[in-house]
This record gives C-alpha cells, sequence and structure tokens, in this order.
C-alpha cells in the first residue's frame, strides 16, 4: 500500500509519519509538497501535524487553500483513506472535510502528554479491525484541540457513530479528567458521513515503538492495510 | 565628528576605546562604524571581559570536533556522527517582554546549530526567577515558558529538559539560557568561514526592520529596563522552520562555502566574523538588504537584530542552485555583497561608501583583567556556623517535624514536580524521545538508525554559587555530569553559559573567575571538554547582581540506548545509596525554605570519588544490574526517595539509623542535607550481590537503604507519609 | 501612500455567543485579580486592518467580505463585522 | 441585562507599527494566494470587549483605560484603543 504524507510549509510532523510508515509499517511512503496535484499514485493520505503556516491566523485556515487540497479532495470524494492529524485534523475541518472546529485548549496552554482514547467507530478504513471499546495508549501535544461543533452537529455525528475516538481514563471511562483539552463529548477524532476521512488530535504516528513510549498508533496505521482490499477495488 | 560622553554613551564604548579605535584606524571613525564598534566591542560581542578568563577552560579531548570559535561546538559521538550544542542567554529581552524575549531566545540558539550543517534534534531550557508571590515575577515565568514552548512546539524539535529555580536574587532580572543539540555527519560539518574572493554574500529569510537596533550593546549595560524599551524583537518560528530546512538542504547540497546566522549586531557581526574567521574581507551593500520599514539608514540597516535571518557565502556559479533552493521553501534571499581579498569590511548604499574598517579591528576587542574580590557580607554567610540551628522534632510539639519538613520541600517551587513547564512543551515530536522531562535525571534521545543514545541536561545550583564560586561552579558541572551518568550516559561534551552581575564590580568579578576556575577544574577531573558557550554579564537590577550563575549544559552518549535507567522505583527492589553518607545543611534547600537562611558552605566534593561514583553507576546500568538511579541534590535524600517513589507509583520502607549516626546525630542533616557523589539506585533483589561487588570494585561507599513495597514512605520512625500525600505537595508546587 | 483608491478594513472577528471562550474567562479572572470586580464578562477576539486598493469604497467593502466569508473568519465558530475607511 | 450603568468596552489592541507582525505577513501572503493580489499589508491584532458596570460613560472609560495600561495590551510592543458603549 502506498502512502502519501502531504506536507504544507510549516507542517513538522511529516518526518513523523513518514518514519511511522517506514520504521513502523515497513510500507512504501512518500511526502507530497503541497503544490503537488496528482495523488493518483497513492493508496491513503496522511495529513501530518505540525504548525502550517504558523496557525497565525486560525490552525489549518490557510494550508486548506494550498493547491494539493483540490486534489485531497477529490481523493477524499473517491472514498479514498484520509487520515488527518492533529494540524492535519484542523486542516480538514477548516477545509470542510470534517464537521466542526478545534479550539484554544481550555487550559489556554500547549498540552504534551500521553493520554488514553477509546476507539467508537471501527467502520472507518483506520479503526477496522479495532474492536469498538478498544483503548489506546496515544500522545497528544498541541494548543488548538477543542473539539467544537453545534448542538444539531453534535447531535448527529452521536447517533450516526462518526465519533472516532474518544478521551477517556486507562479504565475507558469518559471522564473530565481525562479530557485534556476541553473537546465536548471528550472528541478526540470524527470522520466523515463516509467514514473514510478521519480526523483526530492524538498522534499514532509517534507511537510506533516501545522505546519511544508506546506502539499502540501501529495499530490506528496498519488498519487502513486490511482495508486497503476495498481501496484497491476502488480504482 | 564631534565625540561627546553621550554619543559614547549610546554606544557603550569608554574614551580610552574610543581613542584606540582612532589610533588603530588612523582616523576618527564616522557614526556608522562607531556604531559597529559599540556593538562588536561590546561584553556580549567582544567578551572584553569574560576572554582572558575563558583561556582557563579546558576545551580538548579525543572526542572533540569542534571547540569554542564557531556557532556551535561538536563532539564525535561514534558511527561517523557528532553532537552539536551550543547555549545562550536571552536574559534582558526577556525582561523586558518575557514571550517575545524567551521565544527569540529559542530561534536564535536553534540557527547557531543548523548553520553548522546540523539537524537540531532537542531544546533545553534553563530558568531562573525571582519568588513567584511576586506577581510580575509570574508574568515573567509564564511569558518566558510561554515563549519557549511556542518558538519550539512550532518549530518541531522538542524541548525535553532544563531546569528551574527561584530565588530572590533574579527578582526582575530572570535568566532565560536556551541549549540546542543537534546531529550531524561528521564529515558533512561546515564552518562559518567566509573563503574565495569573488564569492557572493546572500541574506536569507525575514525582510529587515528596526528591530532590536543596539541589542548587544542594550545586554551589556545594567537596568535594561530603565534605558531600552524599543529593542522587542518578535520572533517568527514559522519562518524559521523553513529556514532550517532550507539552509539543511542547501547545506547537503554542498553548493555553499559558509553560512552564519544573525544575532546580536546583526549584519555587523555575522559579515565581520565569517569574514574574520575566513581571513578575508566582505563588501556589503545596504540598498540591497529587503527591508520592513521604509527609510531605514545603513546604520540602522548595519545593527538591525531582526530575527530568522541567515548570511550565506555561495559560488557565483552554484547561485542558482542555491537561490532555487530558498525559493521552493518559499523564502527570499537577496545578493547583497561579495567576499573581497583586502581584509576591510566595506559598507556601502547604492555603491556609495558609508563605512569601512578592517575585520581584525571590529573582531579584536580590547580585553580587561580586572582585580577581584570577595564581597566581605558573603564570606561572612558562608562562614556562619549553623550548629545553632535547631533539629527537627521527634514530635509536632518539638517543633518541626521530619513529615512537615518533606511536605514543604516538596511542596518548593525549587523542587516541585516540573509537569506544569514541560507539559506545554512538546517533547515527544521527532520520535526520538526514550525518557522524556520527569522520568529520568536527564533526558534521553535515541538516533534513528542507529544504537546510539543522547542524554541532555542542564543544571546550576545558584546558591551553591552564591556562597561560593569556586565549589558552586565544580557543583554544576558534577551535578550535570552526574545527571547523564544516573541515565546510563557517558559525559561528553560540555557548553556553558556565565550568567553574572557587573564585571567591573570586584565583587562580581571574583565570582566569575573563581567561577571559571571551578568549572575548568571540575572538567579536567571529570575528563569533559568545554566545546561552546556565552557569556551573559551585567545581569543587575536595582544596583544588585544576581546569584552567580555558571549554567552547564551537558550532552552524554550511551552506546546502545536502549540500557538507560530512570529514576522511577519499580515495585519491588532493593534501594542503595551510593556515596557519602555524610551531608551538610550549608547552602541546602531545607535550610533556605525553612530557616530562611542562605548560609553556610556548599558540600565539599571530591572529584576523584564523584569520577568513580559515576563510572559505577553507568556501569550497572549497563550491565543491566542497576534498574533505576537518581541523584540526590536539592532537598538531600529523603526528597530524592520520595521523588522516586512517586515516579515509580510505589512506597518503600528504609533505614535512616546509619545515615543520623554519620551525621552527628542530627535528624535534618541526615534526611535533608546535601552532598556532592550520592546517587540512590535500585536493584532488583536477587541483584544485590552484583551491585555491591560492582561498588566494591570502585571502592565505593554505599548504604544498603531497603525496599520498595506499600503505598507509604517510611524513614525509619522519622516519618511514614503515604504516596498520594506525597504526590499532592509535590505536584502543587509550581501549579 | 495615501491614494485615491486605497482603503484600510478594520475587520473584527469574535467567537460566536454560545462557543466557550477560555480565553477571555482567564482575561476577566485576571481583571478581577487586579481589583476590577465591575467587570462581568470578557470575550477576546481577533482585529484585523488590511490594506488594499479599491476602486471605490462598495467595491473595496465586496472585496474584504469575501475574504472574511473565505478566509479570516470561520463560520463554524465565529462572526465578523468590518469597516472600510480611507487609508 | 441592560441597566443604567451597563457599559461594553470595545478594545482593539494593535502591534504599534515597526514591530514584526509574522501573523500579519502570513495572513497577507495567504490572501495573495487566494487572488486577492489589491491587498498591500495586513495586521492582526486583538479585539477585547469588556462588560462593566460604572456611573457614567466617562467612569467606564477611565477604568478600561487603566485595564488596558495594566493588562489587555503591553505597551512594549503594542498600542490600543478603545470606545465604550451602552450595553
Ligand atoms: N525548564 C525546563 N524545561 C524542560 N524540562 C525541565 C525544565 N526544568 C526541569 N525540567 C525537567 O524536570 C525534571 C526535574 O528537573 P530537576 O529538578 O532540574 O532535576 P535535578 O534536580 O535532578 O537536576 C528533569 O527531567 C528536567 O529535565
Ligand atoms: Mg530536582
Amino acid at each position: 500500500m502506498r502512502f502519501a504524507v502531504i506536507t504544507f510549509p510549516g507542517s513538522n510532523g511529516d518526518h513523523d509519519a513518514l518514519m511511522a510508515i517506514q520504521m513502523g509499517l515497513g510500507q512504501p511512503v512518500e511526502l507530497v509538497w503541497h503544490t503537488e496535484t496528482d495523488l493518483s499514485r497513492f493508496d491513503c493520505l496522511i495529513i501530518p501535524g505540525g504548525f502550517s503556516y504558523g496557525d497565525y491566523l486560525r490552525a489549518g485556515a490557510i494550508a486548506r487553500f494550498a493547491p494539493v487540497m483540490e486534489s485531497v479532495r477529490a481523493f477524499a470524494e473517491a472514498g479514498g483513506p484520509v487520515l488527518g492529524i492533529c494540524n492535519g485534523f484542523q486542516i480538514l475541518t477548516e477545509a470542510g472535510l470534517l464537521p466542526g472546529a478545534l479550539l484554544r485548549n481550555a487550559s489556554l496552554s500547549f498540552e504534551c502528554a500521553w493520554v488514553h482514547v477509546r476507539v467508537d467507530n471501527d467502520r472507518t478504513p483506520w479503526t477496522r479491525a479495532l474492536a469498538p471499546g478498544t483503548i489506546l495508549r496515544l500522545p497528544i501535544a498541541h494548543g488548538e484541540g477543542r473539539y467544537y461543533a453545534d448542538d444539531a452537529t453534535l447531535e448527529r455525528l452521536e447517533r450516526e457513530g462518526r465519533v472516532v475516538f474518544r478521551y477517556v481514563d486507562a479504565d475507558g471511562r469518559v471522564t473530565p479528567e481525562a479530557n485534556p483539552n476541553g473537546s465536548l463529548n471528550n472528541i478526540a477524532g470524527v470522520c466523515n458521513e463516509r467514514g473514510n476521512v478521519v480526523g483526530l488530535m492524538p498522534h499514532p504516528e509517534r507511537a510506533y515503538d516501545r522505546l519511544i513510549g508506546g506502539d499502540d498508533g501501529l495499530r490506528v496505521l496498519s488498519a487502513v492495510l486490511r482495508a486497503g482490499v476495498a481501496a484497491a477495488s476502488r480504482s | 565628528m564631534q565625540v561627546t560622553p553621550e554619543i559614547l554613551a549610546e554606544v557603550a564604548l569608554t574614551e580610552d576605546e574610543y581613542r584606540l579605535i582612532v589610533e588603530r584606524l588612523g582616523r576618527e571613525p564616522n557614526p556608522v562604524e562607531l556604531g559597529m564598534f559599540g556593538a562588536m566591542w561590546s561584553e556580549h560581542c567582544g567578551y572584553k571581559n569574560s576572554r582572558p578568563l575563558l583561556k582557563r577552560l579546558p576545551t580538548s579531548g579525543p572526542r572533540v570536533v569542534q571547540g569554542p570559535g564557531e556557532n556551535a561546538g561538536a563532539v564525535d559521538i561514534g558511527e561517523g556522527l557528532v553532537a552539536v550544542l551550543k547555549i545562550e542567554s536571552h536574559n534582558h529581552p526577556s525582561a523586558v517582554e518575557p514571550f517575545q524575549g524567551a521565544a527569540t531566545g529559542v530561534g536564535g540558539i536553534v540557527r547557531d546549530i543548523f548553520t553548522m550543517g546540523a539537524r537540531p534534534v532537542a531544546i533545553l531550557d534553563s530558568l531562573r526567577f525571582g519568588p513567584l508571590e511576586e506577581p510580575r515575577n509570574r508574568y515573567l515565568f509564564h511569558g518566558v515558558v510561554g515563549g519557549i514552548g511556542w518558538y519550539g512546539n512550532c518549530l518541531g524539535i522538542p524541548t525535553v529538559a532544563g531546569d528551574v529555580f527561584f530565588d530572590p536574587g533574579y527578582s526582575a532580572n530572570p535568566l532565560v539560557n536556551a541549549m540546542c543539540v543537534g546531529v550531524a555527519r561528521r564529515d558533512a560539518l561546515v564552518r562559518a568561514r567566509a573563503t574565495g574572493p569573488g564569492n557572493l554574500v546572500l541574506l536569507v529569510g525575514a525582510d529587515t526592520g528596526r528591530d532590536g537596533i543596539h541589542g548587544a550593546t542594550f545586554a551589556s549595560v545594567e537596568d535594561p529596563e530603565k534605558s531600552h524599551r524599543g529593542v522587542v524583537q518578535v520572533g517568527n518560528p514559522f519562518l524559521e522552520k523553513l529556514l532550517l530546512e532550507a539552509c539543511l538542504e542547501a547545506l547537503e547540497s554542498g553548493c555553499v562555502v559558509a553560512m552564519q546566522d544573525l544575532g546580536a549586531a546583526g549584519l555587523t557581526s555575522s559579515t565581520a566574523e565569517t569574514a574574520a574567521r575566513g581571513g578575508v574581507g566582505i563588501e556589503i551593500d545596504v540598498a540591497k538588504v529587503p527591508r520592513r520599514e521604509a527609510g531605514m539608514t545603513p546604520y540602522e540597516v548595519m545593527l538591525s537584530e531582526s530575527q530568522e535571518r541567515m548570511l550565506v557565502i555561495v559560488e557565483p556559479s552554484k547561485l542558482e542552485v542555491v537561490e532555487a533552493i530558498f525559493r521552493r521553501w518559499e523564502l527570499h534571499a537577496a545578493v547583497i555583497g561579495r567576499v573581497t581579498g583586502d581584509g576591510m569590511l566595506r559598507v556601502l548604499e547604492d555603491g556609495r561608501p558609508v563605512a569601512e574598517v578592517p575585520v581584525r579591528l571590529l573582531t579584536d576587542a580590547p580585553t580587561y583583567v580586572r582585580q577581584g574580590r570577595e564581597d566581605p557580607e558573603i564570606a561572612a554567610l558562608r562562614n556562619r556556623d549553623l550548629s545553632a540551628v535547631p533539629d527537627l522534632g521527634r514530635s509536632p510539639e518539638e517543633g518541626l517535624t521530619a513529615g512537615q519538613a518533606l511536605l514543604a520541600l516538596l511542596r518548593s517551587p525549587n523542587i516541585a514536580s516540573r509537569r506544569p513547564v514541560y507539559r506545554t512543551y512538546d517533547h515527544t515530536i521527532l520520535t526520538n524521545t526514550v525518557l522524556p522531562p520527569g522520568e529520568g535525571d536527564a533526558a534521553v534521545l535515541r538516533i534513528k538508525g542507529t544504537r546510539l543514545g543522547l542524554a541532555v541536561k542542564t543544571d546550576c545550583n545558584p546558591r551553591y554559587c552564591l556562597l561560593d564560586p569556586y565549589l558552586g561552579a565544580q557543583h554544576a558541572v558534577a551535578e550535570a555530569a552526574r545527571n547523564v551518568s544516573c541515565v546510563g550516559a557517558e559525559p561528553a561534551a560540555i557548553t556553558d553559559c556565565l550568567n553574572f552581575g557587573n564585571p567591573e564590580r570586584p565583587g562580581v568579578y571574583y565570582q566569575l573567575s573563581q567561577a571559571i576556575e571551578g568549572m575548568a577544574v571540575a572538567c579536567e577531573a571529570l575528563g569533559i571538554p568545554i566545546v561552546s558557550g556565552n557569556a551573559s554579564l551585567y545581569n543587575e537590577s536595582g544596583g544588585r547582581a544576581i546569584p552567580p550563575t555558571p549554567t552547564i549544559g551537558i550532552v552524554g552518549v550511551l552506546d546502545d540506548v536502549t540500557r538507560h535507567a530512570g529514576l522511577a522505583f519499580a515495585s519491588q527492589g532493593v534501594v542503595y545509596l551510593i556515596g557519602p553518607a555524610q551531608a551538610t545543611l550549608g547552602a541546602s534547600e531545607y535550610l533556605a525554605l525553612l530557616h530562611g537562611l542562605t548560609a553556610g558552605s556548599p558540600p565539599s566534593l571530591d572529584l576523584e570519588l564523584e569520577l568513580q561514583v559515576q563510572r559505577a553507576v553507568r556501569e550497572g546500568i549497563a550491565r543491566g544490574v542497576v534498574r533505576a538511579a537518581h541523584d540526590c541534590s536539592e532537598g538531600g535524600l529523603a526528597v530524592a526517595l520520595a521523588e522516586s517513589c512517586i515516579a515509580g507509583q510505589v512506597g518503600g520502607r528504609f533505614e535512616i539509623e546509619p545515615l543520623i549516626e554519620a551525621n552527628a546525630g542530627r535528624l535534618d542533616r541526615a534526611l535533608f542535607g546535601e552532598a556532592g557523589s550520592r546517587v540512590l539506585v535500585q536493584v532488583a533483589p536477587g541483584d544485590e550481590a552484583n551491585l555491591i561487588a560492582l561498588l566494591n570494585g570502585y571502592r565505593l561507599p554505599y548504604l544498603r537503604l531497603g525496599e520498595t513495597g506499600g503505598d507509604s514512605l517510611v524513614l525509619g520512625d522519622a516519618l511514614a507519609i503515604s504516596l498520594g500525600e506525597l504526590r499532592a505537595a509535590w505536584s502543587s508546587g509550581l501549579g | 501612500m495615501t491614494s485615491e483608491k486605497a482603503w484600510r478594513a478594520d475587520v473584527y472577528v469574535a467567537l460566536k455567543a454560545g462557543v466557550n471562550d477560555p480565553q477571555g474567562l482567564a482575561v476577566r479572572d485576571g481583571l478581577h485579580r487586579l481589583g476590577y470586580d465591575e467587570v462581568s464578562q470578557v470575550r477576546v477576539g481577533r482585529y484585523i486592518q488590511v490594506w488594499l486598493e479599491a476602486p471605490d469604497e462598495e467595491a473595496a467593502a465586496a472585496r474584504v467580505r469575501e475574504m472574511c466569508e473565505r478566509l479570516l473568519a470561520n463560520p463554524v465558530i465565529e462572526e465578523y463585522r468590518f469597516h472600510v475607511v480611507r487609508a
């Protein structure tokens, strides 16, 4: 399976995504600069973390207009698996490919820590084979990760089971203490209607090796390999 | 030109220095030239007071690839790689605008690393503030921590270690020392030496504005807040990220002759220093410098300290390749001049000369050797008799108990959990962080594609340095080295940041010279070279100097990164104290916090013992015998035990009788007294004999303290406190 | 550089009512700590000044409205208003 | 909660002229990328709304000025202006 990691000026999680796919998954992967428009050689896309354009206006606001984003949109509309991590999640919401928005953390400060998230939806290519209720330990590192959507959107997301990851404690309970940024309903990640586009604030691409604190991230990144059959038959 | 005392004061030159300039130049300098001399001959750029003393530092060793003199130092770490390291202060800017001051400090130190062709892998920050009870200090503290996080997080370089200390001596004059560590291939390391007359000089990155004009001068005078307000620079980490990637790519292309970042004194120092290192001249035209603001004079352009700029020297035939790289990263690169063979720094404006000075004159600032004299007040504090201090009570009726003292110490801002600081720093990015902040005495990073690891830390106990700068500086070196040894790494190199008051005062000059001597002796004894550093003098406010603070930044090497140790106790194991059982209350945190006394002599230090303790700990970790190791520093043995218990979420029952005995029957000294060369280690129950054999092999003193288990910390019959209570106290101190 | 066609738009972007504003709360608490107890609420938004050329004020306003819709504000969470003045 | 004594101050905080404004640069470049070439400069500041009680407009303004000096703006790099309206 061929992975693309889309890189914008100011992305800084691109290298980690590259390493996770290469060293952790052993799959072919390329960095794709934001000015490229041809994504036809890829089976799935990762939009990595970082501070695209410094996040100076709002996180992800400027990156969403990059030339590559039209192709990302087309790729997503064709059902291809897309994963937005941290800043990538912010970019996807700004681009309207995912609902809601990510606001400044309730603590008003950047939060770097290992947290637990629970998989609440196993129908996305990035969570297939992860039974609902699975608890993953992943790092977070963000200043603007407070998930927000208006009441109607939120209600719909919950009803349609489109909350993919939720912050929980080590025992899988949704508690205020387990919520690192004040996200509504402890939401850590959501998907689009079709389920092929997933965004999350935690960093699976930083958790691919026990030596650096854990390898639960590989369970997310490798799920797409199983989904690969479906993606391949798409074209 | 009519040179008045006011003009000289503006550029911070003395009348004697002015006469020297006229004499060497053979004429009077024009105003632009005078401004350039002022910046280059400032303490910040010219090291007028520190240079003669710095000669004393050991800078060579088998691993050293680049010693002081370049943008950063470098040491061989094996497998064809070098670690590149440098520390720098941004104290004065941070006192005025803490967020931006600290942020641009990070920006500057990171540029020093990638100019060498090294990829930055870690940032460290060593911070000093006045007590947090004062709102101004709180504001400075939060601003500084915010600025460091903002810049480093945006750049995508993990901030993995540092240290924080609070003392009234830093009120209104915080210290912000930022360190960066990078990794490069040994054969790809580059130096900032302009060579080849005819080669082109490019200015890359941010446009030049009226930022921080005279920042270098400003960093070399007292009371910055009063005199200079217009110098605040606003950082742009996004631009720096592009600059970082583009510069590394340009260097990798082999098309760059030399690269130099623009720091203090901007274009003036970067052109003069690269030219001086290469023994050439440089001619630039300020009209070609891209501006952010209209109407800037040549003087302003030459002295602007706008951030995120780089000077790049290229051969004319390689210009296109290099320009294309910068363009791809969406950066401006302007050809502003060329290298010449005449050794002159020539500044033109639209072809018309505005300054012309031999490079050598600019970089060869006069130096001063002064007479130091210890302040008798400090000698009196050190010599104070501490036997009158009442010992701890065995029950609350008898006064302060051991339990109360331990909880108070854990709550002390100098000891409490640093999590409120480092949780705001991205420390997992780059996926190299094996031991993050808080889990070991130093942070451990792996180097992908090798078995190697790096351990990094900063240290300096300013209370020790105040009471005895010679001994205090030795402790700073020893503690830094001990911290990397405690995670299993061999100390490889040091970078130091000398933060002191006004060296023109004999008391401060004494501290400076004594501290440098102490550092030199300790580095020699422990076999650790100093490969780079920085001096920040004139740290005073309201006429009082800060406590002398020779910050030590250290890099250690692990040949096999999987063989490291953290400080957390495992649930089952035996704990030993390696090193002296005897401790002192002199200069201790206990004495300062609970008796309001900054007095007594810091602990004595036996450097040979220190070396052996560290060797033994490293060997124990490498052999898999030692499972956890933790240095005993501020707060003494009881605090170190509590920290390892809290980190491991396990209690323990420990003997203290032998310690009390070794400390003349005093419980306070036994539990909270401080000493050098002490490390707590934990071994598995079956490994005790192996540990003892190892320690005997090194002829080291040790004590078997007891075993971990349960959910309270029990120290003989002196105290028993639940983990929950310990953790609550420790977590709240900086909250 | 004042010209017939030079304008400046002052754009004010604020979080929609109903969107939690912890920054506003923090500023309010900060003001209370300084003794400004008369402050009941604070909201923190963005103030963006845009200098642009346009044939007339109406044209400038039309362009700025577009910029707001597309980039300067995020309609999911923010609302904006602006006015155009001669630069 | 409209009362005789309820006011709202709209405070605009901007970087002083000459101070580097990376946010403004990024937004300007972003607008250019979207085709708004007529934009010559952008500066990004803060827009702070403060609801407060005060006997009259003048008193409200005096308090708000103080808040700006002490907390809302950083006089080292920023300047501010504000106006007070009935809440
Ligand atoms: N300013 C800081 N930035 C990042 N990490 C820090 C900072 N200060 C302390 N730490 C981390 O917190 C832990 C405890 O630090 P410290 O109390 O200085 O240790 P020690 O007393 O052993 O020298 C270490 O992991 C250290 O790197
Ligand atoms: Mg400590």
